[in-house]
């Protein structure tokens, strides 16, 4: 049966159309990936089903019978959960507390069940993170991106509880390391086998050739195609997604073969030297990381969730303190670094486009805001952000061309040294693939860049050398010819 | 009730008005709150009818704001009326809209407090020294020139409660015996202020013990507030306390004999003279520079002397229409 | 090992802070006043009750900042109470039915604030402001400018410097009661919970607008209940009365470890705060500090306390 | 179709909404005064000159909003302010070194709060609630107590109801400035940029201490130059005078269409809630209403202000 029927949804944000006629069925006990380019209404159709949002038009059904909630609590009574995209924690409250927040146990007049709340919140969290893995009692607010999105996903199944239909994931594993990510979905088989529903949306075609039983693409708010991810070529997928082909980028599909990968023109020993870290040790990590960037180079630090390569970036650009070493900056026009929380510290949520790319300490006193905007329209165009114009709140784009407005900014700085910390999180494979171009690009052009990323094909394929962080301590790099994934996964791991 | 209207009853009766409308006066007191207010409020009302003129009664928004007086002024000066009695509340600072007012040909009358320089007509109030001293011979009186003896001032900068603060300390540091243990703390500008602070004050000068015999407040708010604090603390009737200006529980209070005696002015008097004088001087009559309104000592013995008693009770209804 | 990880993961509780300073400020009072007379019982009996209002009123305020709201009408609200109340004796009614009028009036002017901050998603800062002329316009009016006297009908044992005064006992239940709904029960968590990040609330279907409705109502109940203490000490209905109140209830809480974004803030620390403020007000007076001295001590200290409770926390997180 | 979507995707400027709530408020004093007497030219020079405190303060207060903070110690300052330009003269100084030192500490007070704010992470409530204290007590002490009476040497003519006074001219001048700085100048942008996302701004190499310590000394040297403004109106020093002016200020920026969270705000839109307040004050003396009934039209107005403003929020963005 239909355990989620949605039909001819139509739903726009004042002149923006944002869905415009989609039907959607999702079975019980099937994994259904709902795909698409970065805006191409994938989260507003999830927050429409759950009650987030409310279509113009348009109806829905779960389980057989109308479904139109109001807001989250009727969602929840009708069986369907999620887990957003965006983070949506309480800062202020433990990891227990966010996971019972708006079912806690509770006895007369209202007064809580403490020992049932630790009861309920650690079998969810032993499910999407094995026990031990996430002290609970810590402040959601304390803890690491990733750490925090298990934390949601197990909430999402607390909530739903043994009544859930329907659970739907937006870009789950967007933050997830490997094996936090593995055992999400063997989760997911596990509630998929007892009968829930799961709507999965990604970015990440492989996932969902391994782990879908069906998919759905979505252009411009409408369906462009569905089928069988296991049958249907990834070309194919690709194509419903972008409406044309994908040649001259490489994406996934065949990023994953190595294929158009980068390599062998490393500078050679005589490139000028633009960054140095001798033995540099932050207060907790990373311990003592010694690395040198040349001109021209991309160099790229792997290593598991929590290694510490957020605060290695963060340390060298002088964000956090360093306790011991040194870091010396020969980099004339200096470093900037794109952050992989950019809700909380890439971006001005609630400031325009143009604002968001034009925000530099340096410049003339003077602005000009029509330049501003000029400004803004280009790098718009350049990097083919979709959004209404350099006017527009960047909290009103989609994830990923959020993304896009925060490589903008960097770009414009044009800085010598780039620090990219998960650069292509959340965003779709053409955009994906059109910026690990533009980083070789901006390389060939005679930019150093150290790289962090948890997609290891990334890494392999597009740096030159390729250094490692195991629990705050950074190996020696190596040239990238020398590793693969397995390679890198095991020093990673060991 | 709308106290702001003209006055009831001015309207339509004799023909008296000007060839230019009708005589409109602006009568601006330091507040609206205090029962003192009130009655120069009443007796400005009385005034208005019996020349028949119309008045509007508008204070500063907040108690006692200085620029929120001077801005009132000057309202009334670019409104046009066509005179304005004013309470300043300071003797400098209402000096320049006073001057613009004259130089619009609008004449004020100035009352209950002084104003410096000579562009107000003339000058309707109590002798504020001289009633601090009143109290202060009272207090020397009861205490047979020996004891010790606390002030709790109203507010920083109010010149006719420092009058007053002064004529009393004047009247006490002339008796070697009496001592003043306590003056530099202010009640503040409402009754819960002065109750706390007086509060703390009796405990912080050991009252309890015998330490404090006599007691002065220089208004309505202070000495209300004290009351309270002698009260709740159970001190009433031990000590000696002299305070200012007249409200109901506070004449209950002398009756009862927690408060010793209480300065008054005359302020519906006060009111009435204000206006009158301006009436007079708009229609071309002479007036004096200097109108004093008078003040005297109540006691529990004189309370029921007919004099006393209509300055203490003016007949509020009458003329406010409540 | 994972003993010790837990004792530096465990949350130092919030009034921790607060307390210290109290202590501090309270025996240093003690040591410079001559004969120590800071010490003697009638000082302390004085000083809680003078805290009662403060108190009473920083506990709604309480719930109120950690919502991520701000209530600026307290003060307003408090002398319409004590209006309200003195009007209705004078009325002739009984003292209880005063009461209940005068409280249910307050409760249901924080229940509208509520309904705009909760439902219309005014700002609370700008709803409070208008909300606090326009209690402080009808106070005024409703006593016709003046103060209203009346018999107090035993009312005014209600708070007295005295332990057999109902006030003081009043006060503390309603502290613990507060204390508990906050801490202890889910619509304590859901307050926490909204002021922490309101979408991830809503998301988890708790209804954010019909928490903050409650909270402003019950906020609103505890001034109202405050307005009645305060009348039991004035013994009038003084519509001019408690002007500033709301920027010494704010204060307490805020110096209480509450910050204004919301999230945090606890119940006992508040009223540190509260207690610390007056015993500031009654030490200086106790001093024979002049007045400007007092203003500035005041200051000092406030600024003192949350300097310090500033770096203790920065330490406590690096 | 693209001019047309641009025009409808277009920000509608912030000040909008205050400027036809001044205007709509403005017409219907002009109609109900008795005799249309409130468009006399006299009036309106008049409440120039009444708003020119005002606003000069909400001009600094903009800043400071927009950085996502609050300034308590507007109202002391420019009562401090008075007395130490008064305090100066009466020492004999030369009306140009009175008002250059009065400024001086003025600004060196908002250094130190921007310190404080900027560089040791406090809260701007709490510091500038303690920092409200600590200068009304200077203020106090400094004038002993008193007024301070003194010639004003031809300060007086600074601020008058008429076009010749430069006072009014002056506030337009730091109008037009301020509004330059916050929307022609990169600093401008910081300030945004600090109030939208500080992290954000860190992590792009802003120095956000920095912005704020800047924006705190200029808020300052505003309310020192309101002080001076003050003085000329007074001429007197005054250290009990504009106490809760801060509220009003806020108030004027709030209803200016910037939000107490940061990150927006408008110059004019704030001159234009400056104006509002005083139109407000000043009709209700006109119209002789009560003081009660002129809190309670305050109070309603500031109110339907910012609920139509918030409706025309939701309206544009959905
Ligand atoms: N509140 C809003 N106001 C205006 N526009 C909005 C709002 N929310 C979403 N949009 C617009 O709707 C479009 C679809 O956004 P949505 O977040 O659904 O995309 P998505 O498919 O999830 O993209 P991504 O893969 O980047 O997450 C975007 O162009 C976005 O700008
Ligand atoms: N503010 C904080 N307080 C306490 N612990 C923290 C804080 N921030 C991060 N951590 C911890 O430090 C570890 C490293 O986090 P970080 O995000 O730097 O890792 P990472 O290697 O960059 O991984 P990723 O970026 O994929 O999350 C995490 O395990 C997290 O629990
Ligand atoms: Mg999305
Ligand atoms: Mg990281």
């Amino acid at each position: 049966m239909n355990a989620l029927v949605v039909s001819a949804i139509e739903k726009s944000f004042g002149p923006v159309d944002v869905l415009r006629g989609v039907d959607l069925e999702v079975h019980g006990s099937e994994v259904h990936a709902v795909l698409g380019e970065n805006g191409a209404g994938k989260s507003t159709l999830m927050r429409i089903v759950l009650g987030l949002e409310h279509a113009d038009r348009g109806t829905m059904t779960v389980g057989g019978k109308p479904y139109a909630p109001r807001n989250p609590a009727d969602a929840r009574r009708a069986g369907v959960v999620m887990v957003p995209q965006e983070r949506t924690l309480c800062p202020h409250l433990d990891v227990i507390e966010n996971i019972v927040l708006g079912i806690e146990p509770s006895g007369p007049l209202g007064v809580l069940r403490e020992k049932d709340a630790v009861a309920v919140a650690t079998r969810a969290l032993a499910l999407v993170a094995g026990e031990g893995r996430i002290p609970i009692r810590a402040r959601a607010g304390a803890m690491s991106v990733a750490d925090q999105q298990l934390v949601e996903i197990a909430r999402a199944l607390a909530q739903g509880g043994e009544s859930a239909r329907v659970l739907v994931l937006d870009e789950p594993t967007a933050s997830l390391g490997k094996s936090d990510a593995d055992r999400l979905f063997e989760r997911v088989r596990a509630l998929k086998e007892s009968g829930l529903a799961v709507v999965l949306v990604t970015h990440f075609l492989g996932d969902v050739r391994d782990h879908a039983d069906r998919y759905t693409v979505l252009r411009d708010g409408k369906v462009q195609g569905s089928g069988d991810p296991k049958t249907a070529p990834p070309e194919q997928i690709v194509h419903e997604m972008l409406g044309r082909e994908l040649e001259s980028v490489r994406g996934e599909a065949d990023a994953a073969k190595g294929g158009a990968g980068y390599r062998g023109e490393a500078p050679g020993g005589g490139a000028e030297t633009l960054l140095e870290l001798r033995t540099v040790a932050g207060v907790a990590k990373p311990r003592a990381a010694s690395l040198t960037l040349k001109r021209g180079e991309i160099l790229g630090i792997a290593g598991l969730v929590g290694s510490g390569r957020t605060e290695l970036l963060r340390a060298i650009l002088g964000l956090d303190r360093v306790k011991s070493g040194e870091v010396v900056v020969t980099a004339p026009r200096g470093m900037g670094l794109l952050s992989e929380d950019r809700g909380g510290e890439g971006l001005m949520l609630g400031r325009s486009i143009a604002e968001n790319i034009a925000l530099s300490p340096r410049g003339p006193l003077f602005v000009n805001p029509s330049h501003t905007r000029a400004d803004g329209a280009r790098w718009i165009s350049e990097l083919s952000v979709r959004s209404s114009g350099p006017d527009q709140r960047v909290g009103d784009l989609s994830g990923g061309n959020q993304q896009k407005v925060q490589i903008a900014r960097l770009l414009r700085e044009d800085f010598d040294v780039l620090l990219v910390d998960e650069p292509t999180r959340g965003i779709d494979v053409a955009s994906k693939a059109q910026v690990l171009d533009l980083l070789r690009e901006l390389a060939g052009k005679g930019k150093g860049i150290i790289l962090v990323s948890s997609q290891l094909d990334e890494l392999v394929s597009t740096c030159d050398r390729i250094a490692v962080l195991r629990r705050g301590e950074l190996s020696a790099s190596r040239p990238a010819t020398e590793w693969d994934e397995e390679k890198l996964l095991l020093e990673a791991a060991s | 009730k709308d106290s702001s209207k003209p006055a009831p009853g001015t309207d339509g009766e004799g023909g008296a008005a000007p060839s230019n409308g009708r005589i409109k006066i602006a009568v601006i007191p330091k507040g609206t709150t205090h029962e003192f207010w009130k009655s120069v409020h009443a007796g400005a009302v009385k005034a208005s009818r019996e020349v028949d003129v119309d008045i509007v009664w508008k204070g500063p928004l907040k108690e006692d704001d200085l620029k929120a007086q001077v801005d009132v002024v000057s309202t009334f000066v670019a409104q046009g009326v066509s005179g304005i009695v004013l309470a300043p509340l300071n003797d400098t600072a209402l000096r320049a809209p006073v001057k613009q007012a004259a130089q619009a040909k609008i004449p004020v009358v100035v009352f209950d407090s002084d104003l410096q320089g000579d562009d107000h007509v003339s000058f309707v109030a109590t002798d504020n020294v001289a009633a601090g001293k009143l109290a202060g011979d009272h207090v020397s009186k009861l205490l047979n020139d020996k004891g010790n003896v606390v002030v709790l001032r109203y507010q920083e900068g109010s010149a006719s409660t420092q009058n007053r603060e002064k004529g009393f300390l004047d009247a006490v540091k002339a008796k070697p015996g009496l001592k003043v243990v306590s003056d530099n703390q202010y009640g503040g500008a409402t009754t819960e202020s002065a109750f706390a602070k007086g509060e703390s004050l009796l405990l912080a000068q050991k009252a309890e013990t015998g330490a404090v015999n006599g007691i002065f407040t220089p208004n309505e708010s202070t000495t209300f507030g004290m009351l309270l604090a002698l009260r709740k603390s159970n001190m009433h009737k031990k000590m000696k306390f002299v305070g200012f200006d007249a409200s109901d529980k506070l004449v209950g209070a002398l009756k009862e004999g927690d408060v010793d005696g209480l300065v008054v002015q005359n302020p519906f008097n006060m009111g009435y003279l204000a206006v009158k004088t301006m009436a007079d001087h708009l229609r071309g009559k002479k007036v004096d520079k200097r109108i004093d309104t008078g003040a005297r000592l109540v006691t529990k013995d004189n309370l029921e002397d007919p004099a006393v008693k209509e300055v203490m009770q003016p007949d509020l209804k009458k003329w406010l229409g409540e | 090992m994972s003993a010790l990880a837990s004792l530096r993961t465990m949350r130092r509780p919030a009034w921790l802070g607060p307390f210290v300073a109290l202590l501090v400020v309270y025996t240093i009072f003690a040591i410079i006043t001559p004969e120590h007379s800071f010490l003697r019982s009638q000082i302390f009996l004085t000083m809680a009750r003078q805290s009662v209002v403060l108190a009473i009123c920083a506990l709604g305020m309480t719930l109120v900042i950690v919502t991520g709201g701000i209530d600026l009408s307290t003060g307003s609200l408090v002398a319409l109470t004590t209006v309200v109340v003195a009007k209705m004796l004078k009325g002739g009614s009984s003292p209880v039915v005063a009461v209940a009028t005068a409280v249910a009036v307050a409760t249901a002017v924080g229940a509208f604030v509520g309904v705009c901050v909760g439902r219309f998603r005014l700002m609370p800062f700008v709803v409070t402001l208008g909300t606090m002329a326009v209690l402080r316009g009808s106070a005024i009016g409703l006593a016709s400018e003046q103060k209203i006297d009346c018999d107090p009908r035993g009312l005014d044992h209600l708070l007295e410097a005295s332990l057999s005064a109902p006030g003081i006992w009043i006060a503390l239940a309603l502290a613990a009661l507060v204390a508990i709904v906050l801490g202890y029960t889910r619509f304590g968590r859901h307050v926490f919970a909204v002021g922490s990040n309101e979408a991830a609330a809503r998301l988890c279907g708790i209804d954010a607008g019909r928490v903050k409705i409650l909270v402003y109502a019950i906020s609103s109940l505890l001034a109202g209940i405050a307005g009645v203490m305060e009348f039991s000490t004035l013994t009038v209905g003084d519509p001019t009365d408690s002007v500033g109140l709301e920027l010494d209830v704010i204060a307490a809480v805020v110096i209480g470890g509450a910050p204004l974004a919301g999230g945090e803030g606890s119940v006992l620390g508040s009223v540190f705060g509260a207690l610390l403020i007056i015993v500031i007000r009654t030490g200086a007076v106790h001093m024979g500090m002049p007045s400007w001295v007092q203003y500035i001590v005041t200051g000092v200290i406030i600024f003192v306390a949350v300097a310090v409770d500033s770096a203790r926390r920065r330490r406590t997180r690096s």
